[in-house]
C-alpha cells in the first residue's frame, strides 16, 4: 500500500533545499494545468533548477520508467500504477499528494435533460465513460454498483481525454470525467455534480524515481506537491485534499 | 453511301479533305508527321478536330461547323482501328477478344461467340481460339487482330501500318490475308511499303505536311510521280526542269530522255520533270565514252545500304542516286566526297510536263 | 547489350550491403525483440479471449467493408488522375495523399469535425436519420479515410503504366466507356488494385488513432484490435504485446500476398 | 495511333467524375471542417506560443535528421531490392514494408523490447554509454522506421524505370562500382530519390503513436507537433486544433512539392 | 600484344574462340539469338560465362579454367561499349560525358576535361560541347558516343550495332566517323549490314547458333560465300549441289553457270554451290525461249518489299528469289501461289567447290 499521507510529507515549506539543475517529472496527463503550473513556481523557489515536464497515461509512463526513461519523480493518477513500480523497486517512498472524483459533464445548455447519475442510465442517452481497464473506469464501475445503476455507454474510452472530447465536440449527451478535467474544458462544457461520486475517490501519489539522477531535486520537487503551495496549486486545479 | 470528311486541326497544321466509296481502300503515304495517324485518329473519334464535319453512311461522325457541335462517340462510329501492335485484350482469350466487337454491341454471348468463330475460321485461326495473346506470335496476334476488327462489322476499317511491326516472315502473310479481306471493303490504310499500297489499295492519297499533295490510282502515281515524295516513294530519281527537244534542261544539267506515254514529243520550254531509277545508273570513276548519252560529273555525298544494294547519293543533297552492288562499291572504293560520273542511258529517262 | 542481357551486371559496391542490412536490420530487430518477448505459455488463451476474439473480428470485418469503400471511390479517383485532364488535377492528388502525412488523430478530429453531431455534415446527416458517431460505420470511415491513399496511389502507378491504348482500341470496337471500364480497363490493371486494395486492408487493419478519436472504443462496435491492445496495455502487457503479434502475422501475410508477384 | 495523339481519348464514363468527386470529398470537407473550426481570433498567439514553438522546432528538426537517415538506409535498400538478385529478397521487401501498415503504438512497443533498457540490444547499448530510448534520439528512429518504406517504396519504383543501361556503360567506361553510384545511378534517380524523402519527411512531421511509446513526451526533448497537439488536446482543443493546422499545412506543402513533376 | 578470348555459356548454348590482332577490327555477323551480344558482354564483364579464358595485352580479363577463377571487374577490363542507343549519361552536358572514363580512371578535373575537348574535336562535335543529350540529334549523340568510348582509352573497342537506330540521314555520316576512327584500332564490330563489314572490318566472323561457323576477309566471306547465311548476308542465292561440266546439279535442277575464279574447270562430280544475285533473275509467266540458258518453273511463295524493288520467293522454302520492279510485279499481278518460270543467264551464276 502506499506509504504515506500528505499530513506526513507536507513541511509546509517547498524550497529549503540544496536542490539544483534539471529535474524530470513523469506525471500523469490529468495534473498537466497543476504542474505546469507548479513547475513554474518551483523553479523561482528554487533557483538554479530546471523542470521538465513529460505527461501521458500513467501506465505509459510506467512502461516508460520500467524501459529506463530518465524520470526523476513519477506522479500518478493511480495507486494501482504506483504499485507496479514500488514493486519493481524503482522508486521510493510514494506518498499521496492529490484525490480527484467523478463528475458529470455535458454538452453546454445540457440538450438531454441530465439532472444525476441515474439520468445517465435513460434509454437514448449516449454516455461515454472510461473503459474499467483504466481507473476513471473503475471508479465509474464503482459508482454504479454502490447505486444500482447500470449504464450502456455508447464508447468505453481508455483516457480521460477521450471522453471529454465527445462532449466538448457535442457528439455525447453526457460523459463521466474527473472534476479537474471538467474545471480545465472550461465553458466548452457544464458540469452536473452528483453526489455518489464521493463513492469512488481516485487517489494520486508520487514518488522520487530510485535511480534518479537529480536525487535531491527529485525529493525537493515531491516536498514542494506535498506543501501548502503545491496543494493550492492542485486545488486551483480542482484536485481534492489527499 | 460514301464516307466523306473534312477536318482541320490547327495546332497540328493538319486539313484535310477525303471521300472513300464504298469498296474502296485508299493508301495513306506520307513522310513522319505528316498526319497519317492524326487523320486515323480524326475519323476514329479518338482526336477532336477544330473544325470540320464528317459522315460515314449518312450518319454524321461530327460536324463542327459554326453554331452547331455534333460529336458521336468513338464506340457509336462504325470505324474499327487496327494498329501496329496488335493490342489484343491479354486478360481475354483469341475467341473472347474477337468476340469483343458483337458483344460490346450487344449480342448475346452465344451470338457473339457463334460470329468470332466465322471471323476466326475466315483468318484461319481456328486453332488459336483458346490461346491467350501473349502465347501468339506477332503474325498469329496480328491476324487475331483482323479477324477482331473485322468482328465489329465496321463501316469503314482503319489500319495503320498494320505490317510495321511484323517480321519478314509473318508480313508477307498478312499482306496476303488483308489483301483479300479489304476487296470488297471500304478501308483507309496508312503504309510507307510501295508493296502494299499496289497491292492493297485502289486508290493512294499523298500526305505531306498535314495537307494532302497528290492523289490518284495507286499504280499512276508511283509510275508518273509528279511529286518529289511519290518520286522518292518509287524509289525514282527526280529531277524538275524545263522540258527540251532530246529530254530535259534542269539547271545546268542537260539530260536526255524519251517524252513519256504520250502522242508525239512534248512542247519545248514548258517546266516538267524527269525521272529515272537508281539502278539504271551506273557508276564510274572516269568520263568513259560509251553508247549511253547522260554522263556528269558529281560528288558522292553518302553511301548506305538499301536492300542488298548500296545506294550511291550523290549532288548538292544526295538528290541524285544510284544502285550498285556492295562488290562494286568495295571496288572502286567509293567514299563520300569522291568526284565520280553518274552515266544513265538515254532510254531509261522519262519526261513529263509537271 | 539488350536489357535482359546486361541484368546480369548489377553494379551494387560491396558496402551497399552493409548499409541495407543496417537499414533491414532497424526494421526487422524491433519485430524479432517484440516475438523475443512474447509470454508464450498464455499466448493461446490471452489471443483467444472473447474481447480479443471479438475485436479481432470487428477489425477484420470494418476493414473489409472500408477495402471495399476504397475500392469503390478509390477506383474513380485514380482513373480521373490518371486518364482525365482537368484543371486542378495537381492540387487533388495534393489532397488526396493528404491522409498518407497527417497524424491519425488529427485526421479523427477533422472526420469529427465533418460528420458529427455539431459538425459540418452532422444536421443534415441528423435529419436524414443518420448518426454516423460511436457506430461501426464511423470505424469504416475512418479506416477508409487513411487508407485510400493507398489504393489511389497503386492504381494511378498501375493505370499509368498500361496507358490508354487499349482502351482505345476497345472504343473503336464499339465498347460504351463503361464497358470499357468493366472489361479492359479494370481487367488490365488487376494487379495493381489488387495490391493496392491489400495494402488499403493492411491499413485500415492498423488503423487506430482516427478510429479512437472519431469513433470511440466499444465492445463489438467500435473497438478494433489496435484500440484493444491499447486498452490491453493498461492492465496486462503480455496480452497486448500477443496481440500486436496477431496484428504483425496478418500485416506480414497481408503485404506478402500483395508483393507477391 | 502514337500514345501522344491518343492520349487526348480518355474514355471515362461520366458517372466515374461522380464519384470520383464524393472520393475527393472525403477527404476535402474534413480539411474543410477543420478550417471552419479554427477559432482564427486567437489563432496567431496559439501557434506561437512557447509550447507550440518549441515543438515545431523540434518537429522540423528530428524529421530533417530522420530525413537522412532514410536517405542512407534507404537508398542502399531500394538498389539492393531493385538490382540485386538474392534468396529471400522478396521476404526482405515484405519486411521493410511492414511499418507501412503497422499500427504506429505496436511499432513503438517494438521499438522500446529492442532499444530500451531491458530490450534486445539495451544492455549492449548500455554498456556502450548509450540511451537511446526517451531522447532525441528516440524519436528520430521512431519516426525513421515509419518513413523508411515511403523512401525505399519510391526510390525501387524509380531505379525499376531508370534500369541498368547506363550503369552498365558507365563500368565499362571505368567507373567503379562506387563512382557509378555517385556520378550515374543516384543523379539518375533524383526525382524518385527526392520525392521519397519529401514523403519520408512529411511522414515523420506527422508521427505520433511510435513516439509516444519509444520516446515519451518531454518539452523540447521529445515532444514533437503532433505530441503537443495530442497533449493540447487535454486542455484546449481550440489550440490542438490551430496547431493541427498547421501541421496539415506542412504536409500539403511537402506533398505538393513531392509531386511538383 | 593481342586480344584471345575462349568462352561458353552453357544456357545459351554459345561456345566462341576469337582472337583479335592489335589495330584489327572484325565484324560479327549473324542471325537475331545466335549470341552476338553475348559475345560483346562476357568480353566487357557484363557476363559471367561459365568457363573459358580471355586476355588482353597480357592482362587476364578471366581465367575460369577447374581451380582457378580469376575475374577482373568491368571497369579494369578497358573494353569500351557503344551500343544501338548512344546512353549518354542524361544528367551531364556533352563535354562531362566525354570526360568521364578520363575522370573515372583517376585523371584530374582539368586534364579530363582537356582529353575530352581533343576528342569532342577529333569527331568534329567541339560545339555540342555544354549541350545536354536530350538537345542532340541521334546522330549527334552517337557522334558524341563515339567520343565518350575512345576517351576511355580502350584497348578493345566494342560495337554492338551503333548505327541501327540512326536515320537513313545520320547513318552515312557516323559510318564515315567510324571508318576513321577504327582504321588503326582494335575493335569487335556487330552488324547486319554489309556495308558496315566491307567498310569498317578487316575481317568478319559469322556466329551462328552460339558458334563460328564462317571466318575470314570481309570481302572474300561476301564474294564466295560457303554457307547460306553468309550468301544471304551477300543478298545472293545459294544452292548447293554437285559440280557438273557446265555449271551445277542442285537436286532436280541442272544450273549452268561458270566455273568461279580458279585456272581451269572444277572437278566435276564433287560438292559445290552455285551462287547468283537476286537481280540476275528475271520473272515470266510462260516459257519463254530466249539468250539466257537456265529457266526452271516455280512456285511462288512471299512477295516482300526490298529496298524499292519487289522481292520475289520461290521454291520450296522461298530459298530462291528474284528482285523485280514494283511497277513489274504489278504489272504481272503476281501472287503468292503463282506458277511462274525464273530466268537467269549463265553469266550471272557463279560455281565453286564447297
Ligand atoms: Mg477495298
Ligand atoms: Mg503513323
Ligand atoms: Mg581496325
Amino acid at each position: 500500500g502506499q506509504g504515506g499521507s500528505a499530513g506526513q510529507g507536507g513541511t509546509g515549506d517547498g524550497g529549503a533545499s540544496s536542490a539544483a539543475g534539471t529535474v524530470t517529472v513523469f506525471a500523469a496527463a490529468s495534473l498537466k494545468t497543476a504542474f505546469t503550473d507548479m513547475a513554474g513556481k518551483f523553479e523561482a523557489a528554487n533557483p538554479g533548477t530546471d523542470v521538465t515536464l513529460s505527461f501521458a497515461g500513467s501506465s505509459d509512463l510506467v512502461t516508460q520508467i520500467t524501459q529506463g526513461a530518465p524520470a526523476d519523480v513519477f506522479a500518478s493518477a493511480d495507486t494501482r500504477n504506483m504499485d507496479k513500480l514500488t514493486g519493481e523497486g524503482l522508486v521510493g517512498e510514494p506518498w499521496n499528494f492529490a484525490t480527484n472524483t467523478l463528475t458529470i459533464v455535458v454538452p453546454p445548455g445540457t440538450p438531454a435533460g441530465i439532472t444525476g447519475f441515474r439520468d445517465l442510465a435513460r434509454s437514448g442517452v449516449k454516455v461515454v465513460a472510461c473503459a474499467s481497464q483504466v481507473p476513471c473506469g473503475a471508479a465509474t464501475k464503482a459508482i454504479e454498483q454502490e447505486t444500482g445503476t447500470t449504464l450502456n455507454p455508447v464508447s468505453e474510452e481508455s483516457s480521460v481525454t477521450d471522453v471529454l472530447g465527445k462532449v466538448t465536440s457535442g457528439e455525447a449527451d453526457a460523459g463521466l470525467v474527473y472534476v479537474t478535467d471538467a474545471k480545465s474544458a472550461g465553458a466548452k462544457v457544464e458540469e452536473i455534480p452528483f453526489p455518489e461520486a464521493a463513492k469512488a475517490v481516485n487517489t494520486y501519489p508520487i514518488a522520487a524515481v530510485r535511480n534518479a539522477r537529480n536525487k535531491p531535486a527529485a525529493d525537493a520537487f515531491v516536498r514542494f506537491v506535498l506543501s501548502t503551495e503545491g496543494q493550492a496549486a492542485l486545488a486551483a486545479a480542482g484536485f481534492g485534499k489527499p | 453511301m460514301t464516307f466523306r470528311l473534312e477536318a482541320a486541326v490547327v495546332q497540328r497544321g493538319f486539313d484535310v479533305s477525303l471521300q472513300v466509296g464504298p469498296a474502296e481502300t485508299v493508301a495513306v503515304m506520307g513522310p513522319n508527321g505528316a498526319g497519317k495517324s492524326t487523320l486515323l485518329n480524326v475519323i476514329a473519334g479518338l482526336l477532336h478536330p477544330d473544325s470540320g464535319t464528317a459522315e460515314l453512311d449518312g450518319r454524321t461522325l461530327f460536324d463542327l461547323a459554326a453554331g452547331r457541335g455534333t460529336w458521336t462517340a468513338p464506340h457509336r462510329r462504325g470505324t474499327a482501328f487496327l494498329a501496329q501492335e496488335p493490342l489484343l485484350f491479354p486478360h481475354l482469350n483469341v475467341l473472347d477478344n474477337v468476340a469483343f466487337g458483337p458483344r460490346s454491341s450487344g449480342a448475346s454471348k452465344h451470338a457473339a461467340k457463334e460470329s468470332a468463330l466465322r471471323w476466326l475460321a475466315d483468318v484461319e485461326a481456328t486453332d488459336l481460339q483458346s490461346r491467350r495473346p501473349a502465347e501468339l506470335s506477332g503474325g498469329q496476334a496480328q491476324r487475331v487482330a483482323v479477324a477482331r476488327a473485322l468482328a465489329a462489322d465496321p463501316g469503314l476499317l482503319l489500319l495503320d501500318e498494320p505490317m510495321a511491326a511484323l517480321d519478314i516472315h509473318a508480313a508477307p502473310l498478312l499482306r496476303r490475308l488483308l489483301k483479300r479481306v479489304l476487296a470488297g471493303r471500304r478501308a483507309i490504310i496508312i503504309t510507307h511499303d510501295v508493296l502494299d499500297a499496289l497491292m492493297l489499295a485502289d486508290r493512294v492519297v499523298i500526305l505531306e505536311n498535314g495537307r494532302i499533295s497528290e492523289e490518284g490510282p495507286t499504280r499512276e502515281v508511283l509510275q508518273r510521280p509528279r511529286s518529289r515524295f511519290a518520286a522518292g516513294l518509287a524509289g525514282l530519281n527526280f529531277l524538275p526542269g524545263q522540258i527540251t527537244e532530246h529530254g530535259l534542261q534542269a539547271g545546268g544539267l542537260s539530260l536526255y530522255g524519251q517524252h513519256h506515254d504520250l502522242p508525239g514529243p512534248l512542247p519545248t520550254g514548258q517546266p516538267g520533270v524527269a525521272v529515272f531509277p537508281p539502278s539504271a545508273v551506273s557508276v564510274f570513276l572516269s568520263e568513259a565514252h560509251g553508247s549511253p548519252r547522260n554522263a556528269f560529273p558529281v560528288t558522292i555525298t553518302d553511301l548506305e545500304p538499301h536492300g542488298d544494294q548500296i545506294r550511291v547519293r550523290a549532288g548538292e543533297s544526295g538528290q541524285l542516286s544510284a544502285d550498285i552492288t556492295p562488290a562494286a562499291a568495295a571496288d572502286l572504293v567509293l567514299a563520300p566526297g569522291m568526284r565520280v560520273y553518274f552515266v544513265i542511258k538515254a532510254g531509261a529517262v522519262a519526261i513529263s510536263p509537271s | 547489350m539488350t536489357a535482359r542481357k546486361a541484368a546480369t551486371y548489377t553494379g551494387i559496391p560491396a558496402w551497399i550491403y552493409a548499409v541495407a542490412a543496417a537499414g533491414a536490420l532497424l526494421v526487422v530487430l524491433p519485430m524479432v525483440a517484440m516475438v523475443a518477448k512474447v509470454n508464450w505459455a498464455n499466448f493461446i488463451p490471452l489471443v483467444t479471449s472473447e474481447s480479443s476474439l471479438t475485436a479481432l473480428g470487428l477489425s477484420l470485418r470494418t476493414s473489409a467493408a472500408s477495402t471495399v469503400l476504397c475500392i469503390v471511390l478509390g477506383v474513380p479517383l485514380a482513373l480521373v488522375l490518371a486518364r482525365g485532364s482537368f484543371p486542378g488535377q495537381r492540387v487533388l492528388r495534393s489532397l488526396v495523399l493528404l491522409p498518407l502525412v497527417l497524424p491519425p488523430v488529427v485526421g479523427g478530429i477533422a472526420l469529427l469535425y465533418t460528420f458529427g453531431r455539431q459538425g459540418l455534415l452532422g444536421r443534415t446527416l441528423e435529419v436524414a436519420g443518420l448518426q454516423i458517431a460511436f457506430s461501426t460505420t464511423a470505424v469504416v470511415l475512418a479506416q477508409t479515410f487513411v487508407a485510400l491513399p493507398f489504393l489511389v496511389v497503386s492504381l494511378e502507378g498501375a493505370l499509368r503504366i498500361a496507358g490508354p491504348k487499349y482502351e482505345a482500341v476497345a472504343a473503336t470496337l464499339g465498347a460504351s466507356p463503361s464497358t470499357v471500364l468493366r472489361r479492359v480497363t479494370l481487367p488490365l490493371v488487376l494487379p495493381g488494385l489488387a495490391s493496392g486494395a491489400v495494402l488499403s486492408f493492411a491499413r485500415s487493419l492498423g488503423e487506430f488513432g482516427a478510429t479512437l478519436t472519431f469513433a470511440g472504443s466499444l465492445q463489438g462496435v467500435t473497438r478494433t484490435l489496435p484500440l484493444e491492445i491499447y486498452l490491453q496495455r493498461e492492465t496486462d502487457a503480455d496480452a497486448a504485446v500477443a496481440l500486436s503479434l496477431v496484428l504483425v502475422a496478418v500485416a506480414v501475410a497481408v503485404v506478402a500476398l500483395a508483393y507477391r508477384s
